[in-house]
């Protein structure tokens, strides 16, 4: 195991703990960088999607993962983000504008909603926030003028000082775009989980009486990280409007927030990087699953296909494989290959063997 | 004759290793104390005796039987009982369903031992038909004792029993135990930080330390040792005030 | 002035008289402790300044100030900070991050400060991390800093709370049974840190406590309660000669 | 080099809801298709040439079937596509499809934007929800004396297409519009919407729910004694299985639907039909091929056909030519297939049909 | 006379709401778990009584196929805890949200591989009998909701407040570890209890399958019933009944006289206005935590 010796409060307060990681992820983001000179056009435009995904699971991880605010509404958030988004390009604002506008937009909302909401908590929240999304929905349908209604409408194409950044016409301009939106939401998330602003949001999750006593304003607290959640959800969903390109009320549906919920739970609760392996598995796997499965009939003769809906049935299977082997994540069980690798040959097997826990009514705030 | 024996035994919370090799031996009808520091091991090992952890490595018999890896209910089952660290009372449930409910592997008999607990804590009975969630944290402390009871164990593990009581309380448990003990041949396993206390009501005792028992015998032995007397009875030269501070290495470490 | 002045303190909780007609005050700068038996409503007084509680009737004015029309949140801003009888620890944080969240009261920035990190905020940060590090060196916690609190023992975590408590840089601290659950030898370590709260900290200690040599150690003045009711309140022998108390409380063999 | 095409193997792509609310369509519709495709391949296949069907399922997501898209058109490199489920589905894949002008064969949905605003690459299998609508209305304002219709619907583009039609034909002063109440999918209580068609006093009202939803919602109208109450489907409701399940429950006097093709009950005794609903159950088991097998069954018949006319030499282009001049009749659907260069929906015929003895009845064929 | 007719309508379609509820709460009372399953348990309870008692499947009597079928579905449940719930005892709620979102999908994927994807009506005896009485007309299939969800909503109840079993149950959501402290056999009364919950469900969608027609998808009404079962508050049986019987009753009125798209709207805004006034449901079984 490394040792990291810290001889100052920044070593800390860094976002990264030591040189090797620092470089870690600055290649990281060079190989992400470069991608467009390394794939074509498929996995370009998975990898996009992808990102798109983790932004969402990013802004649904501050409140599920930080503050325990459980949501089953955030697809209507998603909606906001496009649909204000998209008015506010059809209006004449360029992007660069109009984005952040929809992120924020969606945030307020997102916190006005949260301030009665604050005193709900896990399903009662969750069922809360399914209201909300159903209401939104209606809203969605009743607006015609700007949502098109039912019959939906297609995103304004992107340029920005003149370069297209249109997802069908210059798909790796688009990339680009994405790729520095979430780099930059990622810092930001990175930077707020360092912080004062973080720690409260820790600390209300796990203990309402004790942030009280600490002097946290426990609702402010809550409606604040409801609201960034939402904003960041927002901001998702103006760039997955521009990703998909046509959009009605139908994209928003109830199965996008609980796969938001699969992203953030698969991932790892409470962390960054789960938020990015949760949106891998949801985007990827199904891909990877169809992909097998073509391949199997292209070169034994074994078609799948032909059983309907056995896709969907082994991504459950796996997703179900995943929660048994790993009930707390993804994340978690990174962590713990690389403590194995980190500590070998040292590690023994019975260190990473699952001890019995046992729960406790959650009924008691 | 030893009812329970534990023979290296080795528990691991994921990769931390918090047993380190325990054996002991409890004998029927004896009251066995185990004395350790923070952290010790202690509560973990009574966890790992009534089937809460698994071990890893290692034999727990009771009775000649191998309990080690049942299922916790059919360990109590066979009639050992824990009282846990931390109270763990069932807060939705009335003081008297909590009560009851240490009586679930039994069949007969509630009604006499509820009324020998209430006899021992007469404001559990005051309030038998509250949420126990609500109760003082002494009182769901002797609530946590009297649930423990209910189950008329042959073995009765402690952990840490005068948590949070009244000197008084404290006395009063102590004596419970020494009764239940000389009069209904109770065997005790209690784990305690009222050292003082745990030696005067037990026969035997043993030190754990850093998961690993570093000492053992007759509590009278143990008393007598310095050790025992500077770091568990607390002399008093040492603490008063405005003495320097200093701390005597143990001499097992 | 005394710092903290409770008047005619009462909570009723249904037809439980949890706290009925308590009235003490602490001076600044002296460790007074609440003893009495289980259920005497001592820990509902901390919760009752705390503002968990709304009061049936009485006053509590800390500095003049009175508490009963604040907020829970309110209360650490004053400068009182607390721990709890049951350990209310961030079960999920470091022990670090407990102690930093203790620092709440004192940052001064705001979340669009905190993520842009601006300078400013790694400024404060470093003051808080500097802060936190006292007390850890002060708690002797060094070897937990980067652990989890779920997977401490009991006793290092009842330690947790206090430095939890004393990174909010009080004015007064209320400790609920801070001895409990430790051993002979730590217990002693906790008498020696009150000490120090008071004499280089300049703290006002409050705190119930079962243990009396703890109490007879360190306070200046206890006051005995029962069944809601103060039963007496003077030095520490006084009190525990008062033979209400001893047969309430203390039992036979009252020197323990 | 024409993508999807090699000298042994042409690549079609589908994105469907095989797993979603909407299986009910896409499932049989895909086994229908993937049965035929089967048949013409183990005949040596088109032009020498296998066909290889490559389905995707999006569970009636739209993020999935934008990924789908992506799949099939820049890894799988398909041909075409051919029965892609859904709207907004269709809606959202165009935008990947346009660019390369991959052609859009037989989407399930008869929505209009299938064909509007018109491209070389865009057909449609049966005519508009629309169309249906329109024509059965007027079908029912002359033989069945309505005046006044209600509209019972779900806000999906199906729903508001048939409210398009109805609030045409009132503007046109043909019929009164009464009372119109929008639904849920997953709602299952129709009495208050039933009380606001009675106290409107409609004769008739025009229906897009769920399939279940419609069973239920016109035995509720019998129970509370809305007898003379007629009712008006559309495609979407064209399904054996409302007029066996309204028979279960006694009732199934008045209900019409239109729809773009025939029943296939009452033209078992016909050879192709019986042969075809022979070999289907022999293909997937199931006990007989509702709806989504008949259109997934002409829409596998109209893509063989148009690759066998547009030769060995296969390009878009002349797949697309070679569509614009299919005319052939097909007997399964009852329809008769015929492009132009102008007409990019298959059959144009709208087919009224009323339930009888717990079976579609055919009343009336219009064009 | 109309309004009356519109709540009774309602109150057998919420007592349908109200048994796929029971199953939430059944599961909640006894591990604080959400089943998201729970819809997709009545979907497939719904399709294994229609292959017993459909004359072209099995062809059983009405009632053998049902009773058959709530046996078969307690046998899914209990083995459905068995083999995979139990692997993830003691881990954090969410694990089984997650994992019976997975088990939802199999399920479907189950009933659609023997029953297919084409609605299939069941046969049941009450089917279009009606009776009436003075211009009310009730459905002999909701007479026979009002009658099973009621018979249903109290033997739970008996059993959790008056059975030893259903303490222990109650206990185990409360503290599993001090469950088995006194001896309770936690995973084993799970287990149970999974299959109590699937008997339920197979009673709710006998009951729905009534009401028109039955596909792989109909496990949908899930998401409606575990609001019902929230905003009764959540462990709550007669709470889960009551919220049932709001939503059912609000439907129809709110869709006979609420304008346009309120009607669709207000069962969820009757929910938001449950929670921001409750936010532990209407019997909350919320407390604040004694410190
Ligand atoms: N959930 C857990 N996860 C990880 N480590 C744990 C966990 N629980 C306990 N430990 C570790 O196991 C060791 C033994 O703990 P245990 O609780 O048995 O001590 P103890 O002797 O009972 O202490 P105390 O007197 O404070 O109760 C400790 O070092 C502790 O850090
Ligand atoms: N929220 C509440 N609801 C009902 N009763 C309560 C509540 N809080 C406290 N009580 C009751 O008030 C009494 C005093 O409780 P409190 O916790 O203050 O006791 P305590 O003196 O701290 O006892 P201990 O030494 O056991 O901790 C107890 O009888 C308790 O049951
Ligand atoms: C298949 C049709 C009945 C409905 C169609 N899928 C639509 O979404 O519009
Ligand atoms: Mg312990
Ligand atoms: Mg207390």
């Amino acid at each position: 195991m490394r040792v990291v010796f810290k001889t100052s409060y920044d070593r800390d307060i860094d976002l990264h703990k030591d040189g090797i990681h620092r470089a870690r992820i600055a290649v990281l983001l060079a190989v992400m960088a470069a991608l467009p000179f390394l794939v074509g056009t498929y996995y370009l435009a998975e990898a996009t999607n992808t990102l798109i995904w983790a932004l969402a699971g990013m802004g649904l991880m501050v409140a599920v993962g930080h503050t325990g605010q459980v949501s089953l509404g955030h697809a209507a958030f998603l909606a906001i983000g496009a649909y204000t988004d998209s008015a506010l390009m059809e209006a004449g604002l360029p992007f660069v504008v109009s984005f952040p506008l929809a992120g924020l937009a969606t945030g307020l909302f997102g916190a006005l909603i949260a301030v009665p909401a604050v005193r709900m908590s896990g399903i009662y929240l969750a069922i809360a926030t399914l209201a909300v999304f159903v209401i939104v929905e209606e809203m969605v349908i009743l607006l015609e003028p700007v949502t098109g209604g039912v019959g939906g409408i297609m995103a304004p194409s992107i340029s920005i000082l003149g370069i297209s950044f249109d997802r069908y016409g210059a798909l790796q301009n688009f990339y680009w775009l994405v790729l520095t939106i979430v780099a930059l939401v990622t810092w930001g998330y990175a930077n707020l989980m360092r912080s004062p602003t973080g720690r409260s949001f820790l600390a209300v999750r796990d203990s309402e009486v004790s942030a009280r006593a600490l002097g946290i304003n426990v609702t402010r607290t809550k409606a604040l990280a409801f609201g960034l959640s939402s904003g960041v959800t927002g901001l998702a969903g103006a760039l997955m409007g521009h990703y998909i390109g046509f959009f009605n009320y139908e994209l928003f549906s109830i199965f996008i927030s609980i796969n938001l919920l699969l992203v953030v739970t698969i991932g790892g609760l409470g962390f960054i990087p789960g938020a990015f392996l949760g949106a891998i598995l949801i985007t990827g796997v199904p891909q990877l699953i169809a992909i097998l499965r073509d391949g199997l009939n292209a070169s034994i003769g074994l078609d799948l296909s032909t059983i309907p809906g056995l896709d969907t049935m082994i991504f459950s299977l796996i997703l179900i494989g995943f929660i048994i082997f790993e009930p707390t994540g993804l994340y978690g069980r990174w962590l713990k290959i690389r403590a194995w690798v980190e500590l070998f040959p040292l590690a023994r097997r019975d260190m990473f063997r699952r001890q019995k826990s046992y729960l406790k009514t959650e009924r008691m705030k | 004759m030893t009812v329970l024996s534990v023979r290296n035994l080795e528990t691991f919370y994921g990769a931390i290793m918090a047993l380190r090799g325990v054996s002991i031996d409890v004998d029927e009808g004896e009251i066995v104390t185990i004395l350790g520091a923070n952290g010790a091991g202690k509560t973990t090992l009574m966890k790992t005796i009534a089937g809460l952890m698994d071990p890893e490595k290692g034999a727990i018999t009771y009775k000649g039987e191998t309990i080690a890896r049942l299922a916790p209910d059919r360990i109590v089952a066979k009639g050992i009982s824990l009282v846990p660290e931390g109270r763990e009372v069932f807060p939705y449930l009335t003081i008297e369903e909590n009560l009851k409910l240490g009586a679930f592997t039994r069949h007969g008999g509630q009604a006499q031992d509820l009324e020998l607990v209430y006899g021992y804590f007469p404001i559990l009975k005051e309030r038998r038909k509250q949420a126990a969630g609500f109760l003082s944290g002494g009182q769901q402390q002797m609530l946590a004792i009297g649930r423990g009871l209910m189950a008329r164990p042959t073995l009765m593990m402690l952990d840490e029993p005068s948590l949070g009581l009244s000197p008084l309380l404290t006395q009063e448990i102590f004596a419970i135990i020494a009764r239940l003990n000389a009069e209904q041949g109770v065997t005790m396993l209690l784990v305690e930080q009222n050292a003082r206390i745990a030696l005067d009501t037990a026969h035997t005792g043993y030190v754990l330390e850093m998961g690993r028992i570093v000492m053992s015998g007759p509590s009278e032995r143990l008393k007598a040792s310095d050790d025992i007397q500077e770091f568990y009875l607390g002399r008093t030269e040492a603490t008063e005030r405005g003495q320097k501070r200093w701390k005597r290495r143990k001499t097992w470490r | 002035m005394s710092l903290l002045e409770v008047e005619d303190l009462a909570v009723h909780f249904g037809g439980v008289k949890a706290v009925d007609g308590v009235s003490f005050s602490v001076e600044p700068g002296e460790v007074f402790a609440i003893i009495g038996p289980n259920g005497a409503g001592k820990s509902t007084i901390f919760n009752l300044i705390s503002r968990i509680y709304d009061p049936t009737r009485g006053a509590i004015r800390f500095d003049g100030q009175d508490l009963t029309v604040l907020k829970s949140h309110d209360i650490a801003t004053l400068g009182i900070a607390r721990t709890f009888q049951n350990i209310e620890l961030f079960d999920h944080s470091t022990v670090l991050d407990n102690l930093l969240m203790g620092r709440h009261t004192h940052r001064t920035t705001n979340f669009v400060q905190d993520i842009l990190f601006l300078p400013r905020v790694r400024r404060e940060e470093r003051a808080h991390r500097h802060k936190v590090e006292e007390v850890i060196e002060f708690l002797e916690l060094e070897a937990y800093r980067e652990k989890m609190i779920a997977g401490l023992p009991y006793g290092v975590r009842k330690v947790v709370e206090i430095g939890r408590a004393l990174a909010l840089s009080p004015r007064l601290i209320l400790l609920d049974e801070p001895a409990s659950g430790l051993s002979v030898e730590e217990t002693q370590d906790v008498a020696f840190w009150i000490e120090d709260m008071r004499r280089d900290m300049g703290l006002t200690v409050l705190m119930v406590e079962h243990d009396m040599s703890l109490v007879t150690g360190v306070c200046d003045r206890v006051l005995a309660v029962a069944n809601g009711k103060p039963l007496a309140m003077g030095t520490p022998a006084e009190v525990q000669a008062h033979p209400d108390v001893q047969a309430a409380y203390l039992g036979t063999g009252a020197a323990a | 080099q024409t993508p999807g095409v090699s000298d042994d193997e042409i690549r079609i792509g589908g994105a469907h809801d095989l797993s979603g609310i909407f299986a009910p369509f896409s499932v049989p519709a895909v086994a229908a298709a993937r049965a035929y495709f089967d048949e013409v391949n183990a005949n040596g296949g088109v032009h020498g040439r296998q066909i290889n069907y490559i389905v995707e399922d999006h569970g009636y997501q739209v993020p999935k079937a934008a990924q789908a898209a992506n799949k099939l058109i820049n890894r799988d490199q398909v041909f075409a596509m051919l029965l892609n489920l859904g709207t907004p589905h269709n809606l959202a894949m165009f935008q990947m499809m346009e660019p390369q002008g991959v052609p859009n064969v037989s989407p399930i949905t008869a929505a209009r934007q299938m064909i509007e605003p018109p491209a070389p690459w865009k057909f449609a299998g049966t005519s508009s929800y629309f169309d249906a609508i329109l024509a059965t209305t007027d079908y029912m304002i002359e033989n069945e004396g309505t005046r006044k219709v209600c509209l019972m619907i779900l806000p999906t583009d199906f729903g508001k297409e048939i409210e398009a039609a109805v609030h045409e034909l009132a503007n046109e002063g043909k019929i009164e519009l009464g009372a119109e109440s929008a639904h849920k999918p997953d709602e299952s209580d129709f009495t208050g919407a039933l009380g606001r068609v009675k106290e409107s006093g409609c004769d008739t009202v025009g229906m897009a729910l769920g399939i279940s939803q419609m069973i239920n919602a016109i035995a509720t109208a019998r129970k509370l004694g809305m007898d003379d109450v007629k009712f008006m489907l559309s495609s979407a409701g064209f399904h054996t299985v409302v007029a066996k399940g309204l028979a279960q429950q006694g009732v199934m006097d008045g209900v019409y639907a239109g729809s773009g093709w025939q029943d296939l009950e009452a033209r078992l005794d016909q050879p192709e039909v019986a042969e075809w609903v022979a070999s289907y159950k022999d293909a997937t088991g199931e006990d007989y091929p509702g709806t989504g097998a008949l259109l997934g069954h002409s829409g596998a018949v109209i893509m063989v056909e148009a690759l066998k006319a547009a030769g060995p030499d296969l390009t878009r282009e002349n797949f697309i030519a070679a569509m614009e001049t299919l005319d052939f009749p097909d007997p399964i659907a009852g329809t008769r297939v015929d492009f132009s260069a102008e007409d990019h929906t298959a059959a144009d015929e709208v087919f009224v049909s009323r339930i009888e003895d717990g079976s579609w009845v055919l009343v009336q064929t219009l064009e | 006379m109309e309004l009356l007719q519109l709540v009774i309508g309602g109150l057998a379609n919420g007592c349908i709401y109200g048994l796929v509820a029971l199953g939430f709460v059944l599961i909640y009372k006894a591990s604080e778990g959400v089943n998201f399953a729970q819809g997709d348990m009545m979907m497939l309870g719904a399709f294994v009584a229609l292959g017993f008692g459909n004359a072209d499947q099995l062809g059983l009597p009405f009632g053998l196929a049902v009773i058959l079928a709530m046996a078969v579905m307690f046998c899914v449940g209990w083995g459905v805890e068995r083999l995979v719930v139990r692997q993830i005892f003691g881990q954090p709620q969410f694990a089984l949200v997650i994992l019976t979102i997975a088990l939802g999908f199999v399920f479907r994927f189950v009933a659609g591989s023997i029953w297919g994807y084409t609605p299939l009506v069941l046969e049941t005896p009450f089917a279009g009998r009606n009776l009436r009485a003075g211009g009310i007309v009730i459905g002999l299939a909701d007479l026979v909701a009002i009658g099973a969800t009621l018979g249903l909503t109290g033997a739970l109840w008996l059993f959790f407040s008056h059975t030893r079993i259903g303490l222990a149950a109650q206990a185990a959501s409360q503290n599993q570890m001090a469950a088995y402290i006194v001896g309770v056999p936690v995973m084993r009364i799970n287990s149970l209890i999974w299959g109590l919950s699937g008997a339920v469900a197979t009673v709710a969608g006998v009951l729905y399958a009534t009401r028109g027609a039955i596909d792989p998808n109909i496990g949908l009404l899930g998401i409606k019933a575990f609001a019902a079962a929230v905003i009764g508050g959540m462990g709550s049986l007669p709470g889960a009944l009551l919220g049932g019987l709001i939503i059912g009753v609000v439907e129809p009125i709110a869709g006979r006289y609420a304008p346009g798209e309120l009607a669709q709207m207000s069962p969820y805004i009757i929910m938001l206005v449950v929670l921001v006034l409750r936010p532990g449901g209407l019997f909350s079984q919320m407390q604040m935590k004694k410190v």
